[in-house]
This record gives structure tokens, C-alpha cells and sequence, in this order.
């Protein structure tokens, strides 16, 4: 995933290194923790353990237990904690262990976190990160494998971000801390262990969570995805050759702010849209996707625009989720579908 | 065999000291009532006086179309205003949906404090001007809030509490349970106060709890509980300030339960007398926050007929001004939808706020136009 | 709205008053229980009290208090104990207050009761109706008014009904409480107090919940509808006469199942939709709604598909509310802007 | 002044007989073991032996990659184990995610009970047959299910009880409490039991809890709290089964606390040297669970070389079939994916799974013409 830094437009820096994801989360809170005595680290694990996936290792050991605290485990307590925390002037950074595990917080996070600044015009903003590994692919049990990024973009007052390149789970995390909006942070745990070279001294600069990004332009027909199906996307893009294809993919990036003049701009170029995430599709964000893509390109379609996405089914077993998962075969049979006879 | 000496068979801490006296606490009409400062006394009564004409007067302003619901705390008044006057200029009020009172006396304006419940908006307040957290109807919620302050204020060094207002029926939400879990383990600067009235709307005591009482509750998170008599002011105040002190000299959080009883209906829209007998409620007016209090001042020489007058006085008054402000229409901003969701509108809320202005422009074009000419309403935009 | 009955094809029972939504539900609880003595309605106030909307009125009077209970506070309480009395055999009705307080069970009900029939293999199905007044319109405070239904749909293992008419309150709920699968019964709290020609005796016979039912047939353009804005819908459709404008107007009844079908038919016919919604319209039901109609009948389109919902903000105040929720003229500037130039 | 006589001012229920006695009860060693059904202790016994052994077992099966994951209850088998033969055939067991043991204890197929951890479906033995809710993750919402399933017999008139097992961080979410508070107000015969085994992931209790001990918040609710040595078995036996027995006979609720101890890391991918010293560790083997039973059974002698040699091959034999029938690949369905999220697929499902059919028979086409062809796998499909 090495296209990422190219649109920073920036140098390399002189010191590079096979730097993970989880490394360049751990980085950016880190830094957010040293930049800022505000910011506050919390969650279950989160300290002496380093947290289930190592992203909050060494920070109790090295910021101390009041600013990495682990807490009790109970999630809406966390939430609701942070909530007060905001009302202080803190800016709390939570860590939900999985994906299914937030739903406990679902009432503070929906009703409170989402609506204080509204709620209060602007007076108690919330400035609150709920950092969530989210989504399949590493073979976890019942619970472990969601993608709940539908509930959140779906709720007014909540920023959704979703890194998929290391560049941009340090910068994006560092963007959500720093922003005075509550902002759900998935993380796509099938992620945490890619690498890319990167340097902690001269993070690369990315662009600010509210811009979509081209991964690839393209000619034939652009694949809209984020988080965890972007590296799907560029792999079928790069098999796609083979059918004489040149797929262009958008990496969305944040799901809200919805960044829909680039996504527009890449579709017009094609004409063709295919839609891209692991989370079932029913009404899922790819249904909004398509929906306002649509809306703003009809004239420029030359097929509806189709989604892949994980089936209408609670997620499967590790076992089976090979199954369920969106893979290059399914996004070119998709791009199969959009009626070449009409070229 | 011998048992190992391993920590985790060792209670963590004495329970005895934390269980509560399962007598409410009281003064009035006892020897320690004499000991109470007759300024604090008065204050009380003055509040309590206003607080239940503010009470009534909100009531009477639903039936005439100005608020959209009260929901009255009269018979509540020494839970709301004690709960006010025991907090110092830099602690923080978290109430719970039917404390207006306590919101009012702590200083917010008696109409901001009712923005919710007119509709205008939500808050009506700045919440850090008079640390005062919003009133808000999610039973429970405001909890961790409080305990999340608390922490807040104790890791900046700040001596400041946290005063976390809820009724019997919010005690069995899950979040009351988190609340002072964390609380007790963090040791938070934080006061629970469970004004345990009787009723959750039409659910009785007995179908929310079986405990002997919610200050029962404080043991099992390792913190103190206090049975107070909620309709006694000043037991109930004496008990807060305690608990309130030794939040802020770092001793931690603590759960107070004051009994009293809901005298009105939950809400001008609710109909009381499908749930419960009248009896009851006669047996608790005997028994009035405000009336005990007036006897306890007359009797120690602190009040007379004119000390009563001026106070009603002063009720009137604002009572009156609470209705003629809440008489005129507030002014409502429709860029105030898009305002605040988030610090920067994202495109998608500026397309919105642009439609809505569009539409408003369109209706006030139609309304002047059907205002000059004689004909009916102007034909609809396509 | 008599058009309803029209669509069973049943004569109209001799017996006839004017009933209303909030009588209908009352009694399919009733006959419900009456009719099955697995049937266990459970909630905050439904004994005595009746409800805070008197939907179980006399309930509890008529069939004792373990039939119809009145429940501790907590909403995950009721529902994780619903879940266990379903594993028992017994088939719980669970009334949440309102919309927004239903969010504390939300981790019962997507974690649990969406999932134990799958978890299972089908030895443990939810037979669990959860009923909730939902959506605007009747001057409630902050979170009283939440239209939360994308949440729901968006679940898999969840049906999710919504009912706009007398008849179907009472069918439709009878048809949930019926079901071995669990139900959200979203209640559209503004047509409690809508009435219709019903007879308690003889109710009647509508068609199964799966089934999407056109209101109203058109030539012009079609609305997509549901629960609280399937009236708002007809009226703009009345009002477009004016215009010269035939409108269609489908009445969804259930979004999970989708009746794709009818929905599809009906606009085929037109060429021409509008979603109608009162939640938020970013990510919601709407979203998957249009996306699919553009998915089944993209070359039957003229113009993209439409939506017309509230806005991407929090609930606003019972002052504002009216600024924030659909209306008619709103409507048909939406049909207005479906390039009539194309013609 | 007179308070009136307001029922709401006396205790609901006396507190004193609700609070647990704070020193864990212990039979092994004490004049009680000598009253105990030598029976019992020998089934118990051979029990622990089989749970020890499943778990060493389960833990190498994570190891050879057959397992995703296994939670351990090594050092807690006097929990699990006494937990299943407390229960009578109809009664129900919840159990936690760790509680695999007590599971199979209850009869489950050993490999049934494995079906999550190995991933071939999510629960792998219908709940029906033994009776035992399905083991997964969301801690705590086990809970309030037992509650509702216990209400549902009561109100069946069933003579059935439910146990619900959960951990010392579990006692932290709401669930906890609210499943707790309905059953003391329902007055359900369910039995909640508490395995502290002092750690909840990295987590020490102190961080966890400030409560004297788990036990004490049974008060907070009005039912019984009883603390019971965790590893000792006949113990937690018999404290569940007088709770089981109360419980059925209509007296309601009990919370239970068995102190015990996590010898093994939270799981096998978690490293517990980064959170905890060997030392304490240590001093937990040395109160083994396994061999305080043993001691008690070659005491009174009630076990000798030979019968513990046929303990330890039955336990063996336990092993190796599970080794055997592990190693084995778990067949899997792909129709399975959609055949029971509803009991009618909907449409859309229907098509979704035609569309899985579709994939895999051109997969299967695919191989097999790779396998006939020499030249490498087909095209892609457009
Ligand atoms: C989470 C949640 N569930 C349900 C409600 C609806 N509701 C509003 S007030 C009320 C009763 C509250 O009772 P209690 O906590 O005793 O406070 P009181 O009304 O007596 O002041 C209920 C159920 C709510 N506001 N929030
Ligand atoms: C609701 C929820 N939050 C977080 C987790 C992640 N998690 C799995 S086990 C565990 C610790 C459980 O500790 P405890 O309850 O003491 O049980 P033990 O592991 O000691 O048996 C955590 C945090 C979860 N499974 N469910
Ligand atoms: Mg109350
Ligand atoms: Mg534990």
C-alpha cells in the first residue's frame, strides 16, 4: 500500500522503517499523549497489558496510570465517564475491545456523545475518540468480527473515520484526537499488522479525514471501498488487468464527513460504480454510497451502481468467513455485471 | 490443611462502616436541629417556598400551552433545594430529568431552565456558568457523567465535587451500576443522591427493588450510604455537605438515598390516580417538606407572620415573572439545526441548511404574496 | 386512510367503528393473548398504568400481572429477560417506552436476540416482539422523537415492521407476535390517535408483513413510504393533482423482509421515485431503498431515485420539529426535481 | 414532631441475614468433609481430574492449530465442576465463555462444547438437550437471560432453577445488575455465581472492584450473598446446591462469590507475565484445587494408588478421544450461512445464497479443470 504516501506529495523522509499499523496507531496516541496533557488514553487492558491488540503498549509505563488508565469493565461506563471527562475539558481517547463489545455504550454514544454540542449549541463540544477494532478476516469467534460502521454513520453528530493505509492510521488518529467532535475510529483489526515504510520522527502527511482519496484512477469503472476491503480493492484492480480492466479505486477514508465531490468526480470519469465493504449490505453505508452516488451522477451512469458487501447474515463462524467476506472473485464478478454490452 | 494467606480472601474493606443506618437521618424536631445555623435555616425556607411556586406555576403554564410537559418535584422541594445549597461555587450539579428545582436554585434562570420543557431547544443554559450538567430524560445516564467529571477534577488537582441527582426508578438502570462501580474504584469526588418518591411514573418501590434500602446499595461498591429523610431540609442538606466534603478532601465517593414522595402526578399528563390511592398522597402532605420546615423556624423564633409574607412574597414574584416571560414567543433560529451538530458543518448539513433556507424563502414570498392579493395561497413551486 | 382495507378484498364486517391505531394495537395484544398463553406482554408502566400510551390498557386488569408485567427500569433488563423466557418456550412482547430508550438493550438485541436462532442452528429461536413508538411529530422532548430504524434493518436476524394503517396495527402486530422470528414493532407514535372504520370483532384480514402494499397506483411518479409518513405521502400525492401530477404511493409495511418486488413493479411503472423518511437520510433506511430500486430498474429510470427525509441533524426541538420532518410541499419539490425535461 | 408511620421509611427487608459471612466457606479440612456423601467427593474428584486434563488438552489443541482460542479454567475446575453436579437434570445452566468445564461437566459432548473455539459454527450442542445456554462472549448478557428463563418456570410452576456463572470483570457491566435486580423483584429461582478468579484479562480485582467482596452486593438487591473457597469443591457444591434447592422451592434468588484463581494466562494468545508476578502464581498452585480434594479422599481414605491411577486413565481416555475427534476436519456447510438467521429466508437471502452456489460450483469447476489441464487456473469470469 505504498500509493498512500504519494498524495501527501511530500519527500520521504530520510528515516524509514517497516512500520505496522498497530505501530503507527501506538505512535499517534504517543504523540497525542505528549503533545497534549489533555488527551487521556482509557479503556479495559489498555494499560499494564498494552490492550488485547498491543495498539496502548507502553503508555501507562511511560505517561503514567492517570493518563492510560485501565478501567472497569463495563462499556457504557467508560463512555459515559469520557462524556464527563469532556464536560472538563479533557479529551478522553476510548478503547472499545471489539467491535461487538461497544454496543453496551450504544445509549451514551448515540444519545449523549453524538448530541452534547447540539444539545447544549455548541457549548460542551466532545472532544471524544472511541477508537474500535472493527471487522473479519482474523478468524475471531462470535463477536469478534463485526462491522458496526452503519449504526455510527447513521447517527447525526458523529464523525466516522477509517484508516486503511499506515500513513493514515497515524494521521487520522492524530486527526480525531485533535478534533473537537467525537469521532468513532475504526480500526480494521485484519489491518493492524500491515506494514508500509514509515517514519515516527517525520510521520507523512496526510490529507485532513474529511477527503476522500484515489488509491488508483481508472478508466473502466471505480471501486468505492474503505478500511479493510482497500487492500481487496487495489488487489482485484491489479487482477482486473487481465479482463483488459482498468479499475480506478476510492478509498473514502471517513464515512462522515462524507467526502462525495471525489467520489463523484471518480465515478463520472468511469461511468461504472461498484461499492465495496465487509459490513452486511442491507442498508449499510455502501447503500448510502450508491444511493448518493446516483443521485449525483445518473446521467453519467452507464449501469446502476452495485455493492459488494458481506451477506444479510450474522457474522459467520471463522471457519466459513472466507465465505462471507468481499474478495477480488466477487468485486470482478460485480464489475462483470455492469452491462459491458452497453459500452 | 492450612488456608494459604492470600489476598483475595481478605475482604478488601470493612464492610460494617459502610452500611447505613436504617433509620433516615432527621433534625427537625430533634436536639441537633438546634445547633443548625439560623441563616442556613432561612435560606431553606425561602427556597423551598419559591421551589413550590415555581412548581405550581410550571404546572399551570403546561395548561395554558406554554411548556410541553413538567414534571412536578412538589413534596420534593428539601431534596432539590438542600441539593443546591449544599454544593459549593465550584462543584458541578448532574440532575436528573424532574430537577428543575435544583437547577433553578442553583442559580440558572428559572426560564432557561425550562427550554426543554417548552421546546425551543434542548439546553437552555450554558452549562458552565452555573455547573450545571443539562437536564436530560435518559434515566441514569447523567451518572458516569458526574463520576467521569469527578475523576477529571481529581486529576487536575482541582478541589471540586460532583452532585449526581436520580430517582428509585433510575437506580435499576445498568448505568447507576457502572456509575458507582467506577466511581468507588477511582475514588472519585462524586455524591449519588437517590430521591427514592415512591414511584417511577406508575411503578411502585416494590416492583423496582427488593433491597432493604438504596443506601443498602453503597456496600457492594465499597462506598458509603446514607438514609436520610428527604422531606427534612435540613438532614438532608447536613448529610450532602458531609458527603460533599469528603469527596473534595479526597475520601471519596457516596450514595445518599432520601426518602420522600412524588405529591403530584409524574407529569401534568399523567394520570396518578390509575396507579394509586389517594390516602396514600394525603398521608405524605401531612408530612410536607415545607410546612415541617415553617414549624421548625416559627418554633425557634425565626419566623413570624411577616418573615412568612415577604418569603411568599418573593415567591410571587417569581412566579410572576416566570409567567410573563414564558408568556412571550421565544425567538427561534432555523440555522440553529445545522449550527451545532458538529464545529464545522460537513457539505452534506450545508446543502441541507441551503434547502431549508430556500423553502422558507419560498413560504415567506407565498405568504406576502397571498397577504397583498385577494386571490387564494400561490400556486406550489414544482 | 380507508384505502387500506380495500387491498384484503374483504367486504366490510357489519359491525364498524371508528377505532383508533392506539385501540388496534391494545387489542392484538389482547386477542394475542387470549389466544396463546405463551404471549407475555412486559415493559416500564404497561400493568396498572397501562402504558405511557395506554396500548396495554386493562391488560394486566384482564389477565393478571404475569401476563402483562410491570417491569424494573432497565430496558437491557427486559429484554435480556425476554430472551431467557423465549429459550423457555414463552413468546415475550417487550414494550420499550420510547425510541430512544430502547438504545440500552441494544447490545441484547443485536448481540442476542438477532442471533441465538442463527448461533443454534434453529434450536433456540427469538420469538420476542419488541414494540416501539417511534418518529416526530407529536411535540416530544429530546429523545422522544428518534426514527431509529435504520439500526434495525440494518441487523441481520431481525424483522422489522412498521405499520401505517388501523387495519395493519392490528394484523401486522398479531402477525410479529405470531412469528418465531424476533420482531422491532416500530410503532409511528403521530398515528396512535389516527382513526378507521374497524372492527374488533371481525378485524381485518391484511396482507402478511413481507408484503409491501401500493396505496395508491400513479403514472407520474411513485413515493416509497412507511409508518409516519405513508399519511404525509397520500397527502402530497391529493396535492399533486394540482400539479397534474399522477403519484403512486407504496406503503412498505416491513422493511425486513423488503418487498422488492411490489416496490420495484411500482416503479417500472413510473420511472420516477421518491424515498420518503422521517430519520435522518444519511445511512438510512431510504439510503438501501433507493439503492436497490436503482439496482432492480435502472434502465426504467428517468431520473435518479429521490429522498426526501429529515435532515442530517439530532432530533430538533418540538418548536422546530416541523421544519425538520418531511412534509408535502417538501415532497413535491423532490417530484419537481425529477427532470421532468425528460419527458 | 411526630414522623409519620410511611411504609416507605422501614427497610423493605432486614439487611443482617442478607450479608455474606466475610470468611469464605470451606469444608475440605474442616469436621463438615467428615458428613459428606463419599460418593459425591469420588465423582467429584474424577470430575476435577477430567476438567484438569480437558483443559491441558484443549490448550495443545491451540497449539496444533485446531483451536482458535481456548480460555483455560485451569486452577477454577472446583467452580466449574461443582457448578454442573449442584444442577438437577431440568434445571438450566448460563455459563460464562471460560466455563467450557462446567459445560461438559453438565454432559455436553466434549467436542460440541468446543464448536465456537474451533469456529466451524458458533454454538456446536443444541441447548434443548442438557440443558445449558450456549457459551459466547458479551459478558454479562448471559445474565439476565437466566433471570428470564428462571421467571418463565416459575411462572410455569416448574420445580426448574437456573445457574448463571459469570466472572469477576463481568460483575462491572450493567447486565449484571439489572439481571440481578429483576430477580430479586421477581423473586426468580435462579442462583448467580461469581468465579473472582482475580484477574479479568490484565485487570486486578483492585482495579475492578472496591466492594468488601462480590458477595456484599447481593444486599444491594435483598437476596442472600454467600462467599464460598472457590477451590474447594465439595464447598461450592454444597453452598450452590442449598441456593439451588432455596431457589426452586420458591425462596428465591442467591448470589454466590467463589474466591479462586486463573493459573493459566487469560488465554493461550495472551501473556500473562506482562500483567501479574510468578510468585503469586505460585502460591495459587500450592492451594490447587485438585489436590485439596485429593488430600481429603487419600485422608479418609476414600482413594488409593489404584484409584487415582483409574481417575487419571479415564481422564486419559477423555483426552485422547477429544484429541482424536479434534484432528478430524469439522465438516461444513455453506447452506448453513443463511439457513438460520431466519426461520424464512428472505428474499434477498435466497438470492445472496444463490449467489454463494453459484461461486463455489464455478470454484469447483475451476479446480477441477486446473487438475485435468496442465496450464495453469482458468480465467476469471467476467
Ligand atoms: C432510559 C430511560 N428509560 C425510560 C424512560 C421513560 N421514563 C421517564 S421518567 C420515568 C420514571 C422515572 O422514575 P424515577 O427514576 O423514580 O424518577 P421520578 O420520575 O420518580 O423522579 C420513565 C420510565 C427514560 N426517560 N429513560
Ligand atoms: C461486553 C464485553 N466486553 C469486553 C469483552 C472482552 N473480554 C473478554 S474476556 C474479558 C475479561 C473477563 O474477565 P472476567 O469477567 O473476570 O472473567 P475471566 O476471564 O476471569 O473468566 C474481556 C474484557 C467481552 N467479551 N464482552
Ligand atoms: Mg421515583
Ligand atoms: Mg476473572
Amino acid at each position: 500500500m505504498t500509493t498512500a504516501t504519494t498524495d501527501t506529495g511530500r519527500e520521504a523522509p530520510p528515516v524509514r522503517k517497516q512500520t505496522t499499523m498497530a505501530q503507527a496507531l501506538n505512535q499517534a496516541l504517543r504523540d497525542a499523549l505528549a503533545a497534549d496533557p489533555a488527551v487521556h488514553v482509557m479503556g479495559e487492558d489498555v494499560g499494564t497489558l498494552g490492550g488485547v491488540f498491543r495498539i496502548t503498549d507502553g503508555l501507562t509505563r511511560d505517561f503514567g496510570e492517570d493518563r492510560c488508565t485501565d478501567t472497569p469493565l463495563a462499556e457504557a461506563g467508560i463512555l459515559g465517564a469520557a462524556v464527563g471527562m469532556a464536560m472538563y475539558g479533557l479529551r478522553p481517547v476510548v478503547e472499545m475491545q471489539f467491535d461487538a463489545f461497544a454496543y453496551p455504550a450504544f445509549e451514551q454514544l448515540v444519545s449523549h456523545v453524538a448530541r452534547m454540542r447540539n444539545r447544549t449549541r455548541g457549548a460542551l463540544p466532545m472532544p471524544i475518540t472511541v477508537r474500535i477494532p472493527y471487522g473479519g478476516g482474523i478468524g475471531g469467534v462470535e463477536h469478534h468480527s463485526d462491522s458496526s460502521e452503519a449504526y455510527y454513520v447513521h447517527t447525526p453528530g458523529l464523525h466516522v473515520f477509517t484508516p486503511a493505509t499506515v500513513e493514515d492510521a497515524y494521521g487520522m488518529l492524530r486527526a480525531a484526537i485533535a478534533s473537537d467532535d467525537p469521532v468513532v475510529f475504526l480500526e480494521p483489526k485484519r489491518l493492524y499488522w500491515s506494514k508500509a515504510d514509515w517514519s515516527a520522527r517525520e510521520p507523512a502527511v496526510v490529507p485532513p479525514p474529511g477527503r476522500a482519496v484515489v488509491r488508483r484512477a481508472g478508466r473502466t469503472a471505480t471501486l468505492v471501498t474503505y478500511g479493510p476491503s482497500l487492500p481487496v480493492c487495489l488487489e482485484a484492480a491489479e487482477a482486473a488487468k487481465e479482463e483488459g480492466w482498468d479499475l480506478g479505486v476510492v478509498d473514502l477514508r471517513s464515512l462522515v464527513p462524507f467526502d462525495e465531490e471525489t467520489v463523484a468526480a471518480a465515478v463520472r470519469a468511469t461511468g461504472r460504480a461498484v461499492v465495496v465493504h465487509e459490513a452486511a449490505g442491507f442498508a449499510g453505508a455502501g447503500a448510502e454510497i450508491a444511493a448518493r452516488i446516483t443521485e449525483r451522477c445518473f446521467h453519467h451512469l452507464e449501469a446502476p451502481v452495485l455493492r459488494v458487501t458481506g451477506f444479510d447474515i450474522p457474522y459467520p463462524p471463522p471457519m466459513l468467513e472466507r465465505h462471507h467476506l468481499p474478495g477480488v472473485d466477487r468485486i470482478l464478478d460485480a464489475v462483470g455485471r455492469l452491462q459491458w454490452e452497453d459500452d | 490443611m492450612t488456608v494459604l494467606d492470600i489476598p483475595a480472601w481478605r475482604p478488601r474493606t470493612d464492610a460494617a462502616p459502610l452500611l447505613p443506618d436504617p433509620e433516615p437521618y432527621r433534625m427537625l424536631g430533634t436536639p441537633a436541629a438546634a445547633r443548625l445555623d439560623p441563616a442556613l435555616l432561612r435560606a431553606l425556607y425561602a427556597q423551598l417556598v419559591r421551589g413550590r411556586r415555581y412548581n405550581r406555576q410550571a404546572t399551570a403554564l403546561t395548561k395554558q400551552g406554554r411548556l410541553a410537559v413538567y414534571p412536578s418535584s412538589t413534596g420534593q422541594e428539601a431534596c432539590e433545594i438542600a441539593a443546591a445549597l449544599a454544593l459549593a461555587p465550584a462543584d458541578w450539579l448532574f440532575p436528573s430529568y424532574r430537577d428543575t428545582l435544583a437547577v433553578v436554585a442553583r442559580g440558572v434562570d428559572p426560564v432557561e431552565a425550562l427550554t426543554l420543557l417548552r421546546g425551543d431547544w434542548h439546553t437552555g443554559y450554558d452549562p458552565r456558568v452555573h455547573r450545571v450538567a443539562p437536564l436530560s430524560t435518559p434515566l441514569a445516564t447523567q451518572l458516569p457523567h458526574a463520576v467521569g467529571l469527578a475523576h477529571a477534577a481529581r486529576l487536575s488537582g482541582d478541589p471540586v465535587a460532583a452532585l449526581a441527582m436520580v430517582g428509585d426508578g433510575g437506580t435499576s438502570e445498568g448505568d447507576f451500576h457502572e456509575a458507582l462501580n467506577f466511581a468507588a474504584v477511582w475514588h472519585a469526588p462524586v455524591v449519588f443522591l437517590v430521591q427514592n418518591n415512591g414511584f417511577a411514573i406508575s411503578v411502585p418501590l416494590a416492583k423496582q427493588t427488593a433491597a432493604p434500602t438504596f443506601a443498602h446499595k453503597a456496600v457492594g461498591y465499597g462506598m458509603p450510604g446514607r438514609l436520610v429523610d428527604g422531606n427534612d431540609a435540613p438532614a438532608v442538606h447536613q448529610v450532602l455537605t458531609e458527603a460533599l466534603n469528603r469527596a473534595r478532601d479526597g475520601g471519596g465517593p457516596t450514595l445518599v438515598e432520601a426518602v420522600t414522595y412524588r405529591i403530584d402526578a409524574h407529569t401534568n399528563a399523567d394520570d396518578a390516580g390509575r396507579y394509586r390511592e389517594e390516602a396514600e398522597v394525603a398521608a405524605w402532605r401531612a408530612y410536607d417538606p415545607v410546612e415541617l420546615l415553617e414549624r421548625e423556624l416559627t418554633g425557634r423564633g425565626l419566623l413570624d407572620e411577616a418573615g412568612r409574607q415577604q418569603v411568599a412574597d418573593e415567591a410571587e414574584t417569581l412566579a410572576a415573572d416566570l409567567r410573563e416571560r414564558m408568556h412571550t414567543e421565544p425567538s427561534l433560529d432555523l440555522t440553529e439545526l445545522f449550527a451545532h451538530v458538529y464545529a464545522e458543518p460537513t457539505p452534506q448539513l450545508r446543502e441541507q441548511a441551503a434547502l431549508l433556507r430556500a423553502e422558507t424563502a419560498a413560504e415567506a414570498e407565498e405568504s406576502a404574496a397571498a397577504a397583498s392579493a385577494e386571490e387564494p395561497a400561490a400556486e406550489r413551486r414544482p
